[in-house]
C-alpha cells in the first residue's frame, strides 16, 4: 500500500506527470473571473469564495481521469488487482495520492488567489479550512466517477457528467463555510456538515469504486 | 422456442403483452377525464386566478419525477442482489420517462412561477433539487449508452444509480440549507388540514392515477424494447462468433 | 367552450402545451422504437430460422 | 496448486471455452495452443481472477502470478524502482534474483521509458520472479523476445519449476521445456453453439 503511495506520488511529480496543472488551470480560472464580472472591488469580493471554491473544483476535476486511465492501459491495473491487495485499499490510496497531488496545492493556493479577487480578511482561515476539509470528498468522489469511466471511450466527458452532480453537496456546504466566514458569520454548521460529507464519502466510496472496478476490469 | 421460452423475459413479454393494452387505455381515460375535469370544470383559485389549472401537470409530473428514481433505486437493488436481467433492463427503461416527467415538472414549474413570482426561475430548493435530479437522469442514462457489454453496463449502472441517490437526497439537504424558498409546501399530505382545496384535490388525484398508469404502461412497453433489442445482440453476437 | 382563463391565459395554454407535447413526444418516440426493435427482431429470428 | 474443473469461460458475455480442466502440481507445466481468438487469454484472464467464470471452479487462484500482453510498467520509473514497487505490493523484497535471471542488472537505473521493445518485455517476465508467487499464468510470454531472450526466459521457468513452481503459459513457439511439458489445444473446449452464457436468459 505505502509502496503504491510513493509510486503514485513518484509518478505524478516526475516528467510528464501532469503535477501542477491543476494548479495552473486554478490559477487561471480565478484571473479570468474579473475580466468576466468587472473589476470593482466589492463585487469581486462578494463572489470570491464561491468563485475559489469552484475553481477548485473544477481543477480537481480536471485531473480525474488520469487516476486509473494511465494504469488501465499499460496493464497495471490488473496486475494490481491479482496482487495481495484489497482492491478498495488501491481505491483509497489511488484517492489519497490524488488528494495529495491535487488537492493539498489547490488548498495551499486558494488563500493567495484570494488576494486576487479582494477575499474579505476574516475569509482567508474559513476558506483554507473549508478546502482542506471538503477537497478529500472531491478526490474520493472523483476516484469512483474514474472507476465508473476507466477503459470507455470519450470516458474523460462522461466523467465529468457524472461527477458534478455528486459534487453538489460538499460545493454547497464548502462554498456556504467560505461565504460565511467572509461575511464574518458564524461558520460551524457548515463546516460540520462538510466533514460529515467527507467522513461519509471516505468511508463509503472506496467500497463503491471498488466494486465498480472490479466490474470495469474484467 | 427452448430455453427462451421459459426464460423470465419471455414471462415478462408474455404478461406485459397481455396487461399493456389494459394500463395504457385506462392511462388514457385517466388523463383525459383528470385533464378536462380540471381545466373545464374547476373554478379558479381566489389568489393565483386560473394559473392553479397548472397543478394538474405540475404536481403529478413532480411526483413521477421522484418516484421514477426510485423504481429505478429498487431495480437496481434486485440486479444487484438477484441478478434478475429484466429488473436492469426495466430500470434502463424507466430513465428517460423519470427524465421527462423532470423536465415537464421544471418547465411548467417555470411557466407558473412566472406570473406568481416574477420570475422564470429562481433558485429555490425545490427547484434547485428537481434540476440536479435531472442532471443525475442524464449521467445515468449516458453511462447506460457508453458501456458496450450489456451485464457490466448494468452493474456499473446500478452501483451509480445506489451512489448517487444518496448523493441525490444529501443534495436535497444541502439545498434546503443553502437557500429557504419561495415555494409552497408540500401540495399533498396527509394530513388534509394543509392539502389543496378539496374542489382542485379530486380532478387532481385522478391526474396522478393517470400519470401513474402512463408511466406503468411506458415501463412496459420500453422493457420489452430493450429486452427485444439485448436478445437481437446476444443472437447477433452468437452468430458473428459462429 | 374554452373556460375563461382571464388574464392568464398564455400561462396556462402554454404549461399545458409544453407538457402535452412532452408526453406525446416521449410516447411516440416509445412505440416507434418498440415496432422498429420488434421488426429487427423478428427479421432476425425469421433469418435464423430458416438457416 | 491450480486446479480447474469443467470451467466456461466467456468475452464479452458470448461463451468461447467450456468444459476446461486442468490440474498443475509442483514441477508442472501446461502448454496452452489454440489459433488467435480462440479464449486463450479469456481463459488465463479468468483463472487469474480478473474475470469469473461462466461454469466451473477455478481452485488455487491466491497462488497465481498473472502476466498478460501489457507489462504494467512506468515510462518515469527506473528498472529496479519498477521491480521493487512489484515486490513491495506482493509483500516480497528480493529484486536482485530477477534482475540476473533476467540479465537487467546493467540497466538497473535506466527509464523503463528507455528501453527496448525487448527489454520491456524481459522487465515485465522479471515482474513474475519478485511475486514469490508459485503458479506462473503467462499469456504470450514471448512476444517481442530476441533468440537470447527467450532461452533465459526459458531457463527461468525452467528454474521455477525445478524449485517445486507451476507454470501454465499460452504460446504458438517451442520454449525447450522438456518432454514433460503437457499441451492442452484450447480449439477442443470451444464453446459450442447455444450454450450457457450472461446472455442465457435472452437465448
Amino acid at each position: 500500500m505505502r509502496a503504491l503511495l510513493w509510486r503514485d506520488l513518484a509518478l505524478a511529480v516526475r516528467a510528464g506527470g501532469g503535477f501542477g496543472l491543476g494548479l495552473a488551470f486554478f490559477l487561471i480560472v480565478t484571473v479570468l473571473v474579473p475580466f468576466g464580472v468587472g473589476p470593482e472591488t466589492a463585487r469581486l469580493s462578494a463572489i470570491a469564495p464561491g468563485i475559489l471554491w469552484i475553481g477548485a473544483l473544477l481543477a480537481c476535476l480536471l485531473s480525474l481521469d488520469r487516476i486509473f486511465a494511465l494504469d488501465f492501459e499499460d496493464g497495471t491495473l490488473d496486475l494490481l488487482a491479482t496482487a495481495p491487495l484489497p482492491l478498495e485499499g488501491i481505491v483509497a490510496v489511488k484517492a489519497l495520492a490524488h488528494w495529495i497531488t491535487t488537492g493539498l496545492p489547490l488548498v495551499a493556493a486558494a488563500p493567495a488567489l484570494g488576494i486576487f479577487l479582494s477575499l474579505p480578511g476574516p475569509g482567508y482561515p474559513w476558506l483554507f479550512l473549508s478546502l482542506l476539509i471538503g477537497t478529500p470528498a472531491l478526490s474520493v468522489i472523483g476516484t469512483f466517477g474514474a472507476a465508473l469511466t476507466v477503459g470507455l471511450k470519450r470516458g474523460g466527458l462522461l466523467l465529468s457528467l457524472l461527477v458534478l452532480p455528486l459534487y453538489v453537496p460538499t460545493l454547497i456546504f464548502g462554498a456556504e463555510a467560505a461565504r460565511r466566514g467572509a461575511a464574518g458569520l458564524p461558520v460551524e454548521t457548515p463546516l460540520l456538515l462538510l466533514a460529515g460529507v467527507s467522513a461519509g464519502a471516505l468511508a463509503l466510496l472506496p467500497f463503491a469504486a471498488a466494486a465498480v472496478l472490479r466490474v470495469s476490469l474484467r | 422456442m427452448s430455453l427462451w421460452e421459459y426464460a423470465n423475459p419471455v414471462r415478462f413479454i408474455r404478461v406485459t403483452d397481455r396487461v399493456l393494452p389494459v394500463v395504457a387505455a385506462s392511462a388514457l381515460g385517466c388523463l383525459v377525464v383528470g385533464l378536462v375535469w380540471g381545466f373545464f370544470f374547476t373554478p379558479d383559485d381566489y389568489r393565483q386566478g386560473s394559473t392553479v389549472k397548472i397543478i394538474y401537470l405540475h404536481v403529478p409530473a413532480a411526483l413521477m419525477a421522484i418516484n421514477a428514481w426510485l423504481m429505478m433505486l429498487v431495480a437496481s437493488l434486485i440486479w444487484v442482489v438477484r441478478r434478475h436481467h429484466v429488473s436492469a433492463l426495466a430500470a434502463r427503461a424507466a430513465a428517460p420517462v423519470g427524465a421527462t416527467m423532470t423536465v415537464i415538472a421544471l418547465a411548467t414549474g417555470a411557466i407558473w412561477g412566472q406570473p406568481m413570482w416574477g420570475t422564470w426561475w429562481a433558485w429555490d430548493p425545490r427547484l434547485t433539487s428537481f434540476l440536479i435530479l435531472f442532471l443525475f437522469y442524464l449521467g445515468y442514462m449516458a453511462l447506460w449508452e457508453a458501456i458496450e457489454n450489456d451485464d457490466s453496463a448494468a452493474d456499473l449502472t446500478s452501483i451509480l444509480c445506489l451512489v448517487g441517490s444518496v448523493f441525490a437526497l444529501l443534495s436535497r439537504y444541502a439545498v434546503n440549507f443553502w437557500n429557504q424558498g419561495l415555494h409552497q409546501g408540500a401540495s399533498l399530505s396527509l394530513d388534509k388540514e394543509e392539502n389543496v382545496a378539496d374542489v382542485f384535490y379530486m380532478p387532481l388525484l385522478v391526474c396522478i392515477a393517470g400519470f401513474v398508469l402512463l408511466f406503468v404502461a411506458l415501463v412496459f412497453l420500453r422493457t420489452q424494447t430493450e429486452i427485444r433489442a439485448r436478445r437481437m445482440r446476444a443472437i447477433l453476437a452468437r452468430e458473428r462468433m459462429a | 367552450m374554452i373556460p375563461d382563463l382571464g388574464k392568464y391565459a398564455g400561462t396556462v395554454l402554454s404549461a399545458y402545451g409544453v407538457s402535452l407535447v412532452l408526453i406525446v413526444a416521449l410516447v411516440l418516440v416509445s412505440v416507434w422504437r418498440a415496432r422498429r426493435v420488434r421488426a429487427a427482431l423478428d427479421e432476425v429470428e425469421r433469418r435464423r430460422k430458416s438457416a | 496448486m491450480l486446479e480447474l474443473i469443467d470451467v466456461s469461460v466467456a468475452r464479452g458475455s458470448v461463451p468461447v471455452l467450456e468444459g476446461v480442466s486442468l490440474a498443475l502440481g509442483p514441477g508442472e507445466a501446461l502448454v496452452l495452443r489454440g489459433p488467435n481468438g480462440s479464449g486463450k487469454t479469456t481463459l488465463l484472464r479468468a483463472v487469474a481472477g480478473l474475470q469469473p467464470a461462466l461454469a466451473g471452479r477455478i481452485g488455487g487462484q491466491e497462488n497465481v502470478a498473472y502476466a498478460g500482453h501489457a507489462d504494467g510498467l512506468k515510462a518515469s520509473l527506473s528498472v529496479s524502482e519498477n521491480l521493487r514497487f512489484w515486490a513491495a505490493a506482493f509483500g516480497t523484497r528480493d529484486i536482485s534474483t530477477a534482475l540476473v535471471a533476467y540479465d537487467l542488472s546493467a540497466l538497473e537505473v535506466r527509464w523503463a521509458g528507455n528501453l527496448s521493445a525487448g527489454q520491456k518485455r524481459r522487465l515485465g517476465l522479471a515482474r513474475l520472479l519478485v511475486t514469490g508467487r508459485p503458479v506462473w499464468v503467462l499469456d504470450e510470454p514471448t512476444v517481442s523476445l530476441d533468440a537470447a531472450s527467450v532461452a533465459l526466459f526459458a531457463a527461468a521457468v525452467r528454474a521455477h519449476l525445478a524449485q517445486g513452481g507451476a507454470a501454465l503459459i499460452a504460446t504458438h513457439i517451442d520454449l525447450g521445456l522438456g518432454a514433460e511439458v503437457g499441451v492442452l489445444d484450447v480449439a477442443r473446449h470451444r464453446a459450442r453453439f447455444p450454450a450457457a452464457s450472461g446472455d442465457e436468459a435472452f437465448l
